[in-house]
């Protein structure tokens, strides 16, 4: 991330993680934790427009994946973008900037919450229709195969997603020209107010790339040491020219859809009882208290830097002036 | 007259409609059980039931094909896209399957489907969900296309268009959507085609449709101060479009301003500007001004967002323009 | 058909079909093959315009399936689509004339080979879109669900076709809704130059629904009495309730895709074995004459009679006139 | 100068451009071993192999935003759509992740990719098969649209497009692929956005773009046997288009008819009669005409198709009546 850039370590055995990378993973969750949660209070007092999809309880996944690919390898996502940057160690000031619409932000206040993007981090989006990303990220892992490249593309959409057509045709067109890339199902459990079963007909999501020939992963998306786990593997057989190959990370979102959304189509206990049991940074906070890797004091002095992040991402946020208007007709073409 | 927003006209339109014809059914993504993404289906899951008011997949492809073929098959689909952006991954139904059938069976198979949804820009929503598709539609025969502005003409459009046997594309507004009317009790049907005269006047017409209105009255109020009396013209159909109503006013005013929020490159204002030409060449005292959206994508941003939309200050700008007032 | 209603014999095991259904199927598929024989004739000649789709050697997959189904069942195709009409019980004359775009065509002329209905026969068309037959052929089945009606709806689409985004949305919500329609992939080896194993990843066509809920069956396609009990099953799966079924019929086209299409991707010998080997008519005759059924004259009488139904569509396809050129604007719209 | 038809120009354009840039490689259905459905692509899978140039499954969605993740990435990927109608499939990747993403991220992502192939109608393949997507595309800002009519201009004008760093539609026109004209020898690059004078005169302007010039040409000779000097403009660019051409040519003809076998709601013959009235108001001395596609789906039969499209004869005659002459 943007202010200590994730440790590697390949040689841990990550069902039994090493101290250094429970407090990595610890760090990262809780800034995004933490950033979001800003986010939505300062969407609450109109800092924020238009639509705020908010990630808090699936920080697992991407933290979990991120780990398991390198600075090189591409990665795309829907609108539910936030986190997916702070991942990629994009700077929480331009994320933060561009979703209260400000010059300072990745997009100059052009894009939004929903399109961001980072050649330099090789982050793609940040994409607003349900399913773009998909064929997009296709072609992103159909670039590094043609360079001969050896990166792969985690390609990230939602279970709602995973209904639309264009992800079959990708997966086909993925298998039939052994594409580097892994389609990682965020599976959430609901796409807006739909649960997943109200919309899904069939078998388990990780097999719907079957009939195309590409395998499915299945983990635990609260769990970041098993998503760095499946991460391994579903990034190795990428790769190493095996193909696309599908990881379904069951997950869960805390909040409603976009900051607009009052969930009334579920319970308060079924998440209550998600975030108690569940919580992808508690369970982590447990491993590290148990194993004895910090002491209350070092976890304390986390938070606090990372408060200090996001207090000073948002007041950056703040302070970052709105575009020129004379940026108004720029970018729209590149010069010929 | 009882007052009603855009949002409560409409449901009632889907409702009465549901109650007459058993053949008329909603379907769309988040429309039972949530009630619609913008509440516009509130309440039509608990009366008609899920045999009549279906959610989908995001799936608009699919979705929006199979409502075409049912509709093929007889049935009277309302098709709810959440917005007309996503609309695209439908467009091809739209055009070849629904639009362009009747023809090609040499009249014998029709398709009765209305899709609607919400068009244009809400509020700092972003270019991928912004995007005004009057002109798309308009360009295509086979369709008709409706934009009301107010919650009467949404409703007795939205109720003429379940009855017409040929598909529909509605298109509503967002931000129109809370916004109030006095609307008729009873009955209510209003024809698709007619434009309509908002507000009368002889110096300039002012023509729009959809949030547009709102912007030319605004702005008809604004000139009125300058002793500039503007007639609006709610155009209310953009195809088919009514030339005759507009033709008639600028035969009166001799002065014409279109207002759009979508872009101008072959917008309806191109549209209206071209017709207007061929129509009453010689009744023109000055150039066609259009209003519109700025030629970008949306903007996210507040102030750019403001800057690339129309708002009453500019339409009355150009209005005082073909006037040569300044 | 019509000029001669086919018999129905359900009692009859499919298997050693009955002499009398032999016949009705010789004489059917001879229909369909004469009169594709005779619009590529008159293509050649000039008489036909734009694209002409011959269904030659596909024969027996339409003529098995409507013996399947009920005349109130629904059917929609492809562009590929004479065959199907014929077997509908459409006029040849109607369909001729349709070929050359005469106002005795179904759509008046103003459709065209890819372009015909009757909603008198239940035949939806005659699509020209590859693939978008699939989701409106849902909608039929949609539309007799919700009316209750009992009917199913036949949706025929090309192996090329089914990599098409938009038949796995169709299999999605055909399985949630559990609606009444039998996918049918015309397997026929190639999408215009395309040889099925150039475009498809993964397993066999037939399971491409599984991962859906949706069972598959795969059958003979060349060969009609197996089709006719395919038919059986999976028709029979539909009217029940149990929701949608996949059947793919691997078959053969003998000519190109088009007429303009020379079919250089694959050799002669791979048509001539098929032909020699398989054909679809070829095969029923020679059971017929096996077992006993009809000698050579009864044989010879069904040819004759064949041969003057299409004599006599071709003859109605040149008489006709062209459509009244105050025509062209009507049928745009219908009056509210 | 030697000799080509429009087919060979595109295909030495892509073959040139491929030889010069790595980066460029042509994906789109049957575009290799079959050589192209109407054989543009013929020789090219032979030369540059299939890792350049790719057979793709019938899944215009899919490998239309596969292309746009790939230019995304930095590569160059011409696209070929078998027709422009089955883009309709694509039109959300075209539009929403295409055009939109450089002005959404500020400037940061491009997108250099060409999407080709034939546009509008061909012969006698009826209505779902005939369409012509200048004025949907042309609508849209962060696309450049180009529609060329002669075999030079569609060589230089594709190795232009493959070279620029935005999202490109180039239109083609399957009846002109088989037509032949002189093209330079050696690199030969148009510019996007310059119309051209294909023929000068000054009694009125015909301005055209695709097959539509050559309607326009043979117009300006039967005009010239009646004493009428036309001139004629090939647009070459729907986007940008050359509205400095078009006012520059009114300002010496003070008239204009418009040329275009599309649709005529909000199509470029509205958008130039619209632009003509905004520029040249008191130059115009008759109405602006527009030749154009009837508002109908294209029939099939080979009369009705006939009179659905526009010819020599009926631009003849629109320039004729503008010159208030009959
Ligand atoms: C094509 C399209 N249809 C509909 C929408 C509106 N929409 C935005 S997000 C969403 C739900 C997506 O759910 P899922 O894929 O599960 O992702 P999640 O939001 O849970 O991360 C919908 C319906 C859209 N943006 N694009
Ligand atoms: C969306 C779309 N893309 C491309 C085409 C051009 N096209 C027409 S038929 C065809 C091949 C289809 O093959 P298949 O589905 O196997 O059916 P078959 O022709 O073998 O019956 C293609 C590519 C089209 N009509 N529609
Ligand atoms: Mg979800
Ligand atoms: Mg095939």
């Amino acid at each position: 991330m943007a202010t200590a850039r994730k440790t590697k370590t390949p040689g841990a055995d990550h069902k039994g993680a090493s101290g250094v990378d429970l407090l990595t993973y610890y760090r990262e969750m809780l800034l995004m934790r933490r950033f979001e949660e800003r986010a939505g209070q300062m969407y609450g007092m109109g800092l924020i427009g238009g639509f705020c999809h908010l990630y808090i309880g699936q920080e697992a996944v991407v933290v979990g994946l991120e780990h398991a690919i390198e600075p090189t390898d591409y990665v795309i996502t829907s609108y539910r973008d936030h986190a997916h940057m702070l991942a990629r160690g994009m700077d929480p000031k331009g994320v933060m900037a561009e979703l209260t619409g400000r010059a300072g932000g990745y997009s100059k206040g052009k894009g939004g919450s929903m399109h961001m993007f980072s050649t330099e981090k090789r982050f793609f989006g940040g994409h607003g229709i349900v399913g773009a990303q998909v064929p997009l990220g296709a072609g992103l892992a159909f670039a590094a195969k043609y360079r001969d490249q050896g990166a792969v593309c985690l390609t990230y959409f939602g279970e709602g997603a995973s209904n639309q057509g264009q992800v079959y045709e990708s997966f086909n067109m993925a298998s039939l020209w052994k594409l580097p890339v892994v389609f990682v199902i965020e599976n959430n459990q609901y796409a807006m107010g739909t649960s997943i079963t109200r919309a899904k007909a069939g078998t388990e999501l990780h097999q719907r790339g079957e009939a195309f020939g590409i395998p499915g992963v299945i983990a635990d998306g609260m769990d970041v040491i098993a998503i760095r786990a499946a991460g391994d593997e579903v990034v190795g057989h990428a790769r190493s020219g095996k193909g696309p190959i599908l990881l379904e990370a069951r997950t869960y979102r805390y909040r409603g859809h976009s900051m607009s959304d009052p969930a009334k189509y579920r319970t308060k206990e079924e998440v209550t009882k998600m975030r108690a049991e569940r919580d992808p940074i508690e369970q982590v906070r447990a491993r590290i208290v148990e194993g004895g890797h910090a002491d209350d004091a070092a976890l304390k002095e986390i938070d606090r830097e990372v408060k200090v992040i996001v207090a000073e991402a948002a007041e950056f946020a703040q302070q970052s002036p709105e575009p020129d208007p004379a940026k108004l007709l720029t970018d729209v073409l590149a010069d010929a | 007259m009882p007052v009603q927003t855009v949002r409560e006209a409409l449901r009632d339109a889907m409702a009465e409609e549901m109650r007459r014809d058993p053949a008329v059914f909603l379907m769309g993504e988040e429309v039972g059980q949530y009630q619609g993404a913008y509440k516009v289906s509130q309440g039509l899951l608990d009366e008609f039931g899920d045999r009549r008011v279906i959610d989908t997949p995001i799936t608009e492809h699919g979705f929006g094909g199979l409502g075409v073929g049912a509709a093929m098959a007889g049935l009277r689909p309302v098709v709810e896209f959440m917005t007309f952006n996503f609309a695209m991954q439908a467009i091809d139904h739209i055009i070849n399957s629904a639009a362009k059938t009747r023809y090609m069976s040499g009249g014998q198979l029709g398709c009765p489907i209305v899709f609607r949804g919400p068009n244009g820009a809400a509020s700092r929503v972003g270019a991928q969900h912004s995007q005004c598709y009057a002109s798309w539609y308009g360009h295509v025969p086979g369709l008709k296309v409706v934009a009301p502005f107010s919650a009467p003409d949404a409703k007795g459009l939205l109720k003429t268009a379940i009855r017409d046997p040929n598909p529909i594309i509605f298109l509503e507004n967002e931000i129109l959507y809370g916004r109030s009317f006095e609307v008729p009790e009873g009955e209510h049907l209003v024809p698709i085609g007619q434009a309509r005269v908002a507000r009368a006047g002889k110096d300039v017409t002012i023509a729009g449709f959809s949030i547009a209105v709102g912007y030319a009255l605004e702005a008809a109020e604004m000139l009125a101060g300058e002793g500039i009396e503007a007639e609006v013209i709610d155009l209310r159909s953009i195809r088919p479009m009514d030339a005759d109503a507009i033709a008639a006013s600028v035969a009166r005013t001799h002065r014409l301003v279109t207002v759009e929020e979508g872009w101008p490159f072959a917008g309806i204002g191109a549209e209206i500007a071209a017709l207007v030409v061929e129509r009453c060449f010689d009744e023109l005292d000055a150039p066609v001004a259009r209003v519109h959206g700025v030629d970008i994508p949306l903007p996210y941003a507040a102030n750019l967002e403001k800057l690339a939309l129309p708002d009453a200050a500019r339409v009355a700008a150009a209005a005082k323009a073909v006037c040569y007032r300044s």
